[in-house]
């Protein structure tokens, strides 16, 4: 487990990783949102900074503001406060495939420094070891979503020097392993975790530490992942949350727990 | 041309042992009581064909219905993973489970497909995506005009497709509001197909772009209330979040799953899913007047 | 980002002289006003895409603004010819137009498909037609799972498109509904658009799944009532169905076709929509009393 | 033009043919009308002996009940009386080719005695002597529609032994030609003129009057077409329009008169 020191200033490692991923977005972005960590950061930043913000989920809702977080990508409330709502073929053909998402924003059950996802098989695939959820719609907003931002918590098992199964490409070997495959999107552009901000290099596209949060050591990064941390020559520490980030992000949980109870 | 009756009935006309069927519902009119009411049936040997295999083919697969999936997302949306699933796929138990896994993107294009009478479906995809090495139904093919290159994938064509709507009107044309998800595709793309609706109506009153599938689209319509559960039926019933969370405990250990099917599927009848959400559509009905 | 302007500084925005442009609106809501807004400007060499290139085409191609036309039907809806379209065919009268000629299927797909950033469509289609043997944008591809033959058309991108819609919201979200034809996917697949629409609201209330471009989608409204006339506009104003009879004749003669031309288009502006759809909203509305 | 002999019947060639029509289809067909004459025919199945026809138009309208004629194939009538309207890419994907269409009712400008029609070009395609509308939804109807019927007027000009352009295939030269293009559909199935109902034979696949419409005599059936007509050895007379039929039929014209005057 990543270390906490975070919670002494009165918010924890989460509070800290969702606001952060939050802060990468902006009003006029286009995010296609995955469910957890990047859903909540979606919607802090729709709530705070970015009000215009576009949120789509692969449900086929778009345009929506749900006043609780979903628990599923298709729950009612998305749906309910959508601009409007469309097949799921549609989905994937007119809106993803189509080149109209700015923001692909991820999670991850493995990655690797080049920000390659792992989400299908612990072990081999013919006979895994743990058999993970697949990819669902990440391989194709992996690569036509314009930019990628990742959030996940960090750990040995989870950031590894080499993920067991390619579900979504994400810069491959590095350099312009992209671009050889044709792919004119920008890929893993930001990877926040509960420790930092993780940006990729401009030439080699491994991941590097670009900002550490408030109470966070290198070596804390570094004992919770898999491969060799390389930082930024200026890497910095992160803002810490504001008040209003915090007081946002706690109702909008307190709120969708008891959402979650009742129903 | 749709005909009315009871699920059990439908089931009985359309199912067989080693049958393609897909059950469909984006999250949202997932149909467990057609789910049920085939896992009290005993099918064997099904190839099982669905986008996000969650309860539904974890309860199937975990009752030892398949012998084959094919899907894109096998996970509990929200909660984990599906370990009925995981036990077929890791431990072969009940039975062997062989697997087809596709990107949803692949799974919608190919329904669409199917829907359309086509052999396969085309589009940009997996790329650098190593299911491409592992499903040999993903192949490539080149644009004739540009030759840029392109993935295709099988189109999907179930022998039998079960879906949920909210409406179908007396003459059987079947209605779907909110999350439509690939149902549409589904019935479309499916030789033979079963629709449970939470009630008939006189007319479907509606806007004129809405998603409605025609009687002579649909073969045989159950009226269901509640047949979604713990899935839900927007304007009908909330999802039971809950109960999606006590899966994960559930599926947990064979034989608590076991008793657990036992109780809550195969000594029930389908009458019991309008009890299930009884307590849902109240809480919704709340609150909406309060507000 | 849309942007809402008039629809001069639009058209002055988004077109110039050579650029491909498409007018979409399948009977419904044909986006007349926006036509004359172009014709006005005398761009030239345009080439123009349109399934149905009813009366907007024949007074662009009279007009000399075309130099090559991508259609699937070139008829007046229900009346019988296009004789602008015909003399530039068969006489190069102003100009010679050339023909890319498909069928429905065809059109409808490549327009599917340019909306979903793909290089070509495939279907079923042209079987036994001769079509196949004058267009070469009609190639043959083989399904490389089962070897069937099935035809590819490019997919259809232009750099413009015009389309008109009954409203947008004040943040610009478009809604079409009724016969919606094709406008989504030619906005969609265009690199620029421009939206007439009958009037902005502040909210656009409608059902969840009704045909909505989003804002971001869209990049300028012009707020133009009556601009489809003598199409027509559900829920504002019905189909001119004698201005259609009616241009049979005006279009049958090459000086009274420009004479019209000069009164009715070149000289008027686009304020002029607004009064001719006046007396068929008035019709409608008291037939609908009626009821 | 046609003898008319029918009008002293009182009730006009027009008349007969569209009527005629009408009888050719069923209450459980899914027929995908085309403008003019087809249209007619099948709404006065509609308003008859077939209530419960679905009745298709291509610009997306299904389940569709007008209370007048369209003028075209996109009349608000059209989507106001609609079961559900689709955009077009869906009319012709899943309608049309999905196979969902049992009888394709197809107008012709030219047709030739084995149903093949041209409706591009009269002359040759790059300098046309008359351009015609072209094929729309028609090539694929022809093929994909589980039958076709087709209603035309006779004449010397419309019914010619070699059609100029193959717009939409009929059974080609005759016998197994669809088969050998890999078509299931049955193809041309009836032609039903203002003199006469025609049915391919059997083995040829030539179209072969069955009916001739009352008064009509075979020498005014080969007056006004252009190939040598064949006559079924069986051939009768087609029963004369009921009262009931002509009263539906013109009142369906009125009331579309009407309409169209006023907007």
């Amino acid at each position: 487990m990543a270390v906490n020191l975070a919670q002494e200033k009165n918010y924890t490692a989460d509070e800290m990783m969702i606001i952060a991923a939050s802060r990468m977005l902006k009003s006029d972005d286009v995010c296609f949102v995955g469910i957890g960590a990047p859903s909540a950061a979606c919607n802090i930043a729709r709530l705070t900074h970015a009000p215009d913000i576009t949120l789509i989920y692969e449900s086929g809702t778009i345009g929506t503001a749900p006043d609780v977080l979903p628990l599923s990508i298709g729950d009612g409330e998305l749906c309910d406060t959508a601009l409007t709502t469309v097949s799921v073929p549609e989905m994937f053909r007119y809106w993803l495939q189509g080149g109209r998402i700015t923001i692909g924003f991820l999670g991850a059950a493995q990655i690797d420094k080049f920000g390659n996802i792992n989400t299908t098989v612990i072990g081999s695939y013919d006979s895994p070891k743990t058999r993970l959820p697949g990819g669902g719609g990440a391989p194709e907003i992996a690569s036509q979503a314009g930019q990628i931002y990742i959030t996940m918590k960090q750990s040995l098992r989870s950031m590894v020097n080499e993920i067991e199964f390619f579900t979504s490409f994400g810069h491959g070997k590095g350099y312009d392993d992209r671009q050889k495959l044709g792919l004119k999107t920008t890929g893993p552009a930001a990877l926040i975790t509960d420790l930092a901000i993780w940006k990729p290099d401009p030439l080699s596209k491994e991941f590097t530490v670009t900002h550490l949060h408030p109470g966070v050591v290198p070596e804390d990064v570094q004992a919770n992942c898999g491969w060799q941390v390389k930082f930024s020559e200026t890497f910095s520490t992160t803002p810490e949350p504001s008040l209003d980030e915090l007081k946002v992000l706690r109702d909008l949980y307190k709120r969708t727990e008891e959402a979650h109870k009742t129903s | 041309m749709a005909n009315f009756t009871s699920l059990e009935k439908a089931v009985d006309a359309v199912m067989s042992d080693g049958v393609c069927v897909a059950f469909e519902g984006f999250t949202h009119l997932i149909p467990h009581a057609s789910a049920h009411a085939v896992i009290r049936k005993e099918y064997r040997n099904l190839t099982l064909v669905r986008m996000t295999p969650d309860i539904i083919y974890d309860q199937m697969i975990g009752m030892g219905c398949a012998s084959k999936l094919i899907f894109s997302y096998a996970g509990n949306p929200g909660v984990g993973l599906l370990r009925r699933l995981r036990d077929a796929i890791e431990n072969q138990w009940p039975v062997a489970l062989e697997i087809e896994e596709h990107s949803h993107a692949a799974m919608a294009n190919a329904y669409e497909a199917g829907a359309s009478s086509m052999p396969c479906a085309i589009f940009k995809g997996y790329a650098g995506a190593e299911l491409k090495q592992v499903n040999q139904n993903i192949k490539t093919i080149h644009c004739p005009f540009t030759g840029e290159e392109l993935v295709a994938v099988p189109s999907i064509q179930p022998d039998v497709s079960f879906i949920h709507a909210q409406k179908a009107d007396k003459k059987g044309n079947v209605l779907i509001e909110g999350i439509i998800g690939i149902q549409k595709e589904a019935v479309l793309s499916a030789t033979k197909s079963v629709v449970t609706v939470e009630e008939v109506v006189d007319e479907l009153k509606t806007h004129p772009n809405a998603v409605i599938l025609p009687h002579w689209t649909v073969d045989y319509i159950a009226e269901v209330p509640g047949a979604a559960h713990p899935s839900y039926a927007q304007g009908y019933y909330d999802r039971d979040n809950a109960a999606y969370i006590e899966w994960d405990q559930i599926s947990a250990d064979r034989t608590r799953f076991q008793n657990w099917m036992v109780e809550n599927v195969m000594q029930q009848t389908t009458d019991i899913f309008a009890k299930r959400v009884g307590f849902l559509a109240k809480d919704k009905l709340s609150k909406k007047s309060e507000h």
